[in-house]
C-alpha cells in the first residue's frame, strides 16, 4: 500500500508545482499554459479521489472551456506592467500570507478523522426512493435539486450579462481543409459522446452538466474551423434556448404543489423519468449558455428581439 | 492508509490561499481570473478530500454534488468577468461623453 | 408546508424567464410581478405577526438531507423591505430607460436580482446561501453594465464582480469547514451542535470575512462608491438599498444564530470599531464627494457603519426584554436606511436624466425644475439623517440609550458625531438645489410617473416607519426575530 | 501470482515511460520549433501508444481495451492536425 501513499505526494506536489506557475510565470500566456495543465491534472486528483463525475466536469469546464476562453482572450490583454511593488511590501505581504496558510492547513488537519454526518447516512438509505441509483446525480437533481436550479440561473444571469455586452468573438478560424477535417471527424462525436454522458448519468458518473459541456465544446471547435455555413441560429430561437431547461425545471417542481406536496418533489414511481427530462433540457440550455460565455458576446446585433422600429410604441 | 485524504486536503488549503492571495495582487484581469479559479480548486480539493472514505467504501455523495455546482458556478463568473474585459478593451479609449442616460 | 415561501421565491423567477421569452410583455409583467411581491410580503408579514412560522422541505426531503426554506420575522420584514423597494425602482426603470431595447435586455437580469434576494433570505442551508450570494453578485455586475455603459461603469462593475467572486470563494471555505466538522449544512441542525472549537472559530472568521466583503465594511470597501455611483439609478438603488442590507441579513443570521456561543464581546466590539470608523469615515468622504451619486453611496457606507455599532451594543444588552427591544430597533434603521436610501438614489436619478450629470455644483434651479423628486430627496434626507419625525429617530434614540445603558458611551459619540456629518453633507445638497435660476431658464418639467416613486418611498421612509415603528417592533418580538436574540 | 499479461503488460509501461522521457528531453534540449514538434508527436503517437498498448493487456473487459484503442485513435488524429498547424504556423514565422 505504500505505492499509493508515494502516487498522492507525486500528485499533491504537481498540483501545487503547477498552481504555483500559473500564479507566477512571467508572461500571461505562459500562465494560461499552465492553468490548463493544472486543470487536467486536477482531473486526475478527482478521479485518484474516487469522484469520476469531478473528473469529467473539471476535464471538460475546467481546463477545456475555461482553457480556451482565457486564450481567445489573451490577444486583448496587454501584457503585464513590469512595476513589481516595493521589495518590502512583496516579503511582508508574503509572510503574512505564509503564517494565514499554515495556520489553515493545520486547522483543516486537525479537522481528521472525518465521520458521516446525518445526511450523507440519509442519502444513502433513501437512494431508492431518488428514481437513479447513482448517488451524485440522486443529489444534484433530486434531494438538492434546488441548488441546482440555483445554478442553472448563475449559468442565465452571466449569459444574459454577457449577451447584453457587445458583439461576439469573430470566428478566426482560417478554414483550411485540415482543421475541417479535424472539426468532420470531432464534432460528432462531441454530440455522439454528449448524449451518452447524459444517459448513463442516471446509473454511472455522467449526467446534464458534463453533457451540456460537450456540447458547448463542440461548438467551440466549430468556432474555431469557421464553419460559416452552418444556420444561422435566430433570435427567438436562441431565447428558446436559453430558456428550455430552467422553465422545465420550474415547471415540474410546480407540479407537486397541485396536490398539496412540496415543491420539486416528484412522485417517486416517476422520479427516474422526470429528472431525465430535467435533464435532458437542462442539457441543451446549459451548453447554450456556456457556448455564450466561450463567445463573450451576443451573436445578433439586436438582442433580445428584432423590433419593427427602435421606438416601438408600448 | 488514511493518510491521503489529509494530504489532498491540506494541499486543497495550500492552493486556496495562494489563489486567494495571487487573486489580491493588482495584475492583468486574466491573472487574478487564473488565480480565482485555482484558489476555487482549492476550496473544492479540501471539500472532496472530506468526502474521502478510503479504497473500499463509496465516499460522501453530497460534497461531490456541491463541487460540482461550484465548478459551473466558476466558469459562468470567470465568462463574465472577461465579456466585460473585452468589452473595455474595445471600448474607445477615450472617455466616451455621452452621459449615462441610455 | 407553506407554500407561500415558494410564491416568494419562484415569482420573480417566473418573470425572469417569461420576460425572456416574451419581451413585448415584459413592461406589463413586471409591474404585475412588482405587485404580486409587495401583496405576497404584506401577507407573508401578517402571517408572523400572528406567529406562525414558515418552514418549506424543499423536495419533501427532510432538512438534513434536502433544502428547507424559513422565514421567521426578521426574514419577514426584509423580504416586506425588498417588495417595496424593487416595486418602486420597477416602476421607476419603466421610465428610466426610454430605449425600449435596454429595457427589454434589463427586465429579465432585473428579476434574476430579485430572485436572488428572496432565495437568500429564505434560505435555511449553508451551501445553499452560498449559491444565492453567487447569483447576487453575478446578476447585480451584469445589471451595472445595462444601458450605454460608459468605460468608467464597466471598469466598476469589473471590479465588484471580481471582489464578489473573493468573498463568496471565502464564504465556500467557510462552509466547506463547518460541513467537515459537523457534517450538515442546514441551519437549523448546526444551531444547536455548534460548540468553541478552534475549526469552528476559523470557519467563522472566513464565513464572515466573505461576507463582510460583500457589505463593504471598512477595510474592504473600496468597490462600494464607485460600483453604486456609475450604475444605472434603479440599480444603484436596489444595490445601496438591498444587496447591501442582504448580506448583513445574512451576518446577523450567522453571529447571532448559528456562531452565537464562539461569539466573543472582543469580536462585538472590533466589529463597532470598524463599523464607527465606516459611519465617520464615510459622512466625511460624502461631504466632498463632487457627485450626488458618489455622495449617496458614501452615504451607505456611513449608514452601514452604524449597522455594525449596534452589535456590540446589542451583544452587552442584559437581559432578554431589552435585547428583543434593540434587536428591533438594528431592524428599523436597516428598514428606514433602505427604503430612503432607495428614494434618494430614484430622485437623483431624475436629475441626472433630465440634466445630464448630478454634479453637486451645478444642481442650480433643479428645486425648480423637478420639484417632486428634490422634495423627495429633501424628505429622504429627513430619514437618513435621523430626525424626528422618521424611524431612524427611533433606532438612533434606541441606540444611544442602549450604549449608556452597558455603559459603551463611545458609540454614542460616534452616532452624534455621525448625524451631524449626514446632516451636513444634506444640507450641502439641499443649498445647491435651492439656488433659483434667472426667470429666462427654461423650465422642462419631468412626467410624474418618474418622480412618484421616489416621493411614495420617501414619505413612507420617515412618516410610514416613524409613526408605524411600534407595530414592526410587536411583529419582531412575536416573531422570536433571530431567534436565540 | 503476476501472470504473463501481466508482466507483458509492466515491460511494455516502462518502455513507454523511457520513450516520454526521452520525448521531453528532446523537446528542452533540440534547438528550433519544428524539431520540437517530431519529438511531441513521437511521444504522441509512440509513447502513448504503448501505455496503452501495456493497459489493454490486463484490462478484464474487452470492451475498456477497445474504448483505450479508440482514445489512442483520437489523440493521434488532435495531435497530427495540431502538430501540422503548429508547423504552419513556424514556417510562415521562420522567413521573417
Amino acid at each position: 500500500m505504500m505505492i499509493w501513499s508515494v502516487i498522492d505526494i507525486l500528485i499533491c506536489a504537481l498540483v501545487v508545482a503547477l498552481a504555483m506557475a500559473a500564479l507566477y510565470a512571467p508572461a500571461l500566456r505562459q500562465r494560461v499554459m499552465f492553468f490548463i495543465a493544472f486543470g487536467l491534472v486536477v482531473a486526475i486528483t478527482w478521479a485518484r479521489l474516487h469522484a469520476p463525475d469531478l473528473a469529467l466536469a473539471e476535464a471538460i469546464i475546467g481546463a477545456g472551456l475555461t482553457g480556451a476562453m482565457l486564450l481567445m482572450s489573451l490577444d486583448h490583454t496587454s501584457d503585464m506592467p513590469r512595476e513589481p511593488a516595493s521589495y518590502g511590501l512583496r516579503i511582508g505581504s508574503a509572510a503574512m500570507g505564509g503564517v494565514l496558510i499554515l495556520g489553515l492547513m493545520m486547522i483543516v488537519s486537525s479537522l481528521y478523522p472525518i465521520h458521516d454526518g446525518a445526511p450523507t447516512l440519509a442519502v444513502s438509505q433513501r437512494q431508492v426512493e431518488s428514481g437513479v441509483s447513482h448517488p451524485v446525480t440522486a443529489v444534484l437533481l433530486n434531494f438538492r435539486a434546488w441548488d441546482t436550479l440555483l445554478e442553472l440561473a448563475v449559468l442565465l444571469s452571466a449569459a444574459l450579462g454577457i449577451l447584453n455586452l457587445g458583439p461576439a468573438r469573430r470566428s478566426c478560424g482560417h478554414a483550411a481543409s485540415l482543421t475541417d477535417g479535424l472539426a468532420r471527424v470531432l464534432v460528432p462525436l462531441l454530440i455522439l459522446s454528449a448524449g451518452y454522458l447524459l444517459w448513463k448519468g442516471a446509473f454511472a458518473p455522467g449526467g446534464a452538466f458534463q453533457a451540456g459541456a460537450v456540447l458547448a465544446s463542440a461548438a467551440v471547435v466549430i468556432h474555431l474551423t469557421g464553419w460559416e455555413k452552418l444556420p444561422r441560429v435566430g433570435l427567438r430561437s436562441l431565447r428558446l434556448l436559453l430558456l428550455v431547461g430552467p422553465t422545465l425545471f420550474v415547471a415540474v417542481g410546480l407540479l407537486p404543489l397541485l396536490n398539496g406536496q412540496a415543491f420539486l418533489q416528484y412522485p417517486v414511481e416517476l422520479a427516474g423519468l422526470l429528472i431525465l427530462l430535467i435533464e435532458s433540457a437542462a442539457m441543451v440550455s446549459i451548453a447554450g449558455m456556456l457556448t455564450l460565455v466561450y463567445l463573450g458576446g451576443h451573436p445578433h446585433a439586436n438582442w433580445p428581439i428584432e423590433l419593427v422600429n427602435p421606438k416601438e410604441p408600448m | 492508509m488514511g493518510s491521503s485524504p489529509l494530504l489532498y486536503a491540506v494541499t486543497g488549503a495550500l492552493i486556496f490561499g495562494i489563489g486567494l492571495l495571487a487573486s489580491l495582487r493588482d495584475e492583468a484581469l486574466l491573472a487574478r481570473i487564473i488565480a480565482i479559479n485555482i484558489s476555487g480548486v482549492g476550496v473544492f480539493l479540501m471539500l472532496v478530500s472530506f468526502a474521502y472514505r478510503g479504497f473500499e467504501l463509496a465516499p460522501d455523495p453530497i460534497p461531490h454534488a456541491l463541487v460540482l455546482t461550484g465548478i459551473v458556478v466558476a466558469v459562468a463568473a470567470s465568462g463574465l468577468a472577461l465579456a466585460l474585459e473585452k468589452r473595455l478593451a474595445e471600448l474607445p479609449k477615450s472617455k466616451t461623453h455621452k452621459e449615462d442616460s441610455p | 408546508m407553506s407554500t407561500i415561501l415558494i410564491v416568494v421565491v419562484i415569482v420573480p423567477l417566473l418573470a425572469s424567464l417569461t420576460c425572456l421569452m416574451l419581451p413585448r410583455l415584459s413592461d406589463r409583467l413586471s409591474l404585475g410581478t412588482g405587485l404580486v411581491q409587495l401583496i405576497t410580503g404584506g401577507l407573508l408579514i401578517q402571517s408572523l405577526a400572528s406567529g406562525i412560522s414558515h418552514f418549506h422541505e424543499l423536495g419533501g426531503w427532510s432538512p438534513g438531507l434536502g433544502i428547507a426554506l424559513r422565514a421567521d420575522a426578521l426574514a419577514g420584514a426584509l423580504v416586506l423591505l425588498c417588495a417595496i423597494v424593487s416595486l418602486a425602482a420597477t416602476v421607476y426603470a419603466r421610465r428610466y430607460f426610454t430605449c425600449v431595447e435596454t429595457r427589454y435586455r434589463f427586465w429579465p437580469l432585473w428579476w434574476l436580482l430579485s430572485t436572488a434576494i428572496y432565495a437568500l433570505l429564505l434560505s435555511a442551508d449553508l451551501f445553499n446561501l452560498y449559491v444565492t450570494l453567487e447569483l447576487l453578485g453575478l446578476s447585480a455586475a451584469a445589471l451595472c453594465t445595462i444601458g450605454a455603459a460608459k468605460t468608467e461603469a464597466l471598469r466598476s462593475a469589473l471590479r465588484y464582480l471580481m471582489l464578489g467572486l473573493v468573498g463568496s470563494l471565502l464564504f465556500l471555505a467557510g462552509v466547506s469547514m463547518v460541513y467537515a466538522e459537523y457534517g450538515t449544512l442546514s441551519l437549523m441542525a448546526l444551531a444547536g451542535q455548534i460548540a468553541q472549537t478552534p475549526a469552528t472559530l476559523v470557519a467563522l472568521l472566513l464565513l464572515s470575512s466573505g461576507l463582510l466583503v460583500k457589505c463593504a465594511l471598512v477595510p474592504l470597501h473600496f468597490w462600494l462608491p464607485a460600483a453604486h455611483g456609475s450604475a444605472p439609478a434603479p440599480v444603484s438603488a436596489v444595490l445601496s438599498a438591498l444587496v447591501v442590507k442582504v448580506a448583513f441579513y445574512l451576518l446577523l443570521r450567522l453571529w447571532f444564530e448559528l456562531f452565537s456561543p464562539v461569539m466573543t464581546s472582543l469580536f462585538a466590539t472590533l466589529i463597532g470599531g470598524l463599523g464607527a470608523i465606516a459611519v465617520i469615515w464615510g459622512s466625511l468622504r460624502a461631504l466632498t464627494a463632487a457627485r450626488l451619486k458618489l455622495l449617496a453611496a458614501y452615504s451607505t457606507l456611513s449608514q452601514m457603519g452604524y449597522l455594525f455599532v449596534f452589535i456590540p451594543v446589542l451583544a452587552a444588552l442584559p437581559d432578554e426584554e431589552t435585547r428583543q427591544l434593540g434587536f428591533g430597533a438594528l431592524v428599523l434603521f436597516a428598514l428606514s436606511h433602505g427604503i430612503a436610501k432607495a428614494a434618494l438614489f430614484l430622485g437623483i436619478g431624475v436629475i441626472q436624466l433630465q440634466v445630464g450629470h448630478d454634479r453637486i455644483d451645478q444642481l442650480a434651479g433643479s428645486a425648480q425644475r423637478f420639484p417632486i423628486a428634490f422634495f423627495a430627496i429633501g424628505l429622504a434626507g429627513v430619514a437618513l439623517v435621523g430626525l424626528p419625525p422618521s424611524g431612524a429617530f427611533l433606532a438612533k434614540w434606541s441606540l444611544i440609550s442602549n450604549s449608556l445603558l452597558t455603559g459603551q458611551w463611545w458609540w454614542m459619540v460616534v452616532t452624534l458625531t455621525g448625524t451631524l456629518l449626514a446632516a451636513a453633507y444634506f444640507i450641502r445638497v439641499l443649498g445647491a438645489g435651492f439656488v433659483t435660476l434667472g426667470p429666462e431658464a427654461p423650465v422642462k418639467g419631468v412626467g410624474v410617473s418618474l418622480q412618484a416613486p421616489a416621493l411614495v418611498l420617501a414619505c413612507l421612509a420617515t412618516f410610514g416607519l416613524g409613526l408605524g415603528a411600534a407595530s414592526l417592533w410587536d411583529v419582531l418580538a412575536m416573531g422570536s426575530a433571530g431567534g436565540q436574540l | 501470482m503476476n501472470s504473463l499479461s501481466e508482466l507483458l503488460s509492466v515491460a511494455i509501461v516502462l518502455l513507454a515511460v523511457l520513450v516520454f522521457v526521452a520525448g521531453t528531453v528532446a523537446l528542452i534540449r533540440l534547438p528550433d520549433v519544428l524539431s520540437r514538434l517530431h519529438a511531441i508527436s513521437k511521444i504522441d503517437n509512440l509513447g502513448f501508444g504503448l501505455l496503452v498498448l501495456g493497459l489493454i493487456l490486463i484490462q478484464p473487459a474487452w470492451i475498456d481495451g477497445v474504448k483505450l484503442f479508440g482514445i489512442w485513435i483520437l489523440v493521434l488524429v488532435s495531435s497530427a492536425a495540431t502538430g501540422q498547424l503548429i508547423a504552419r504556423h513556424a514556417v510562415r514565422e521562420e522567413p521573417r
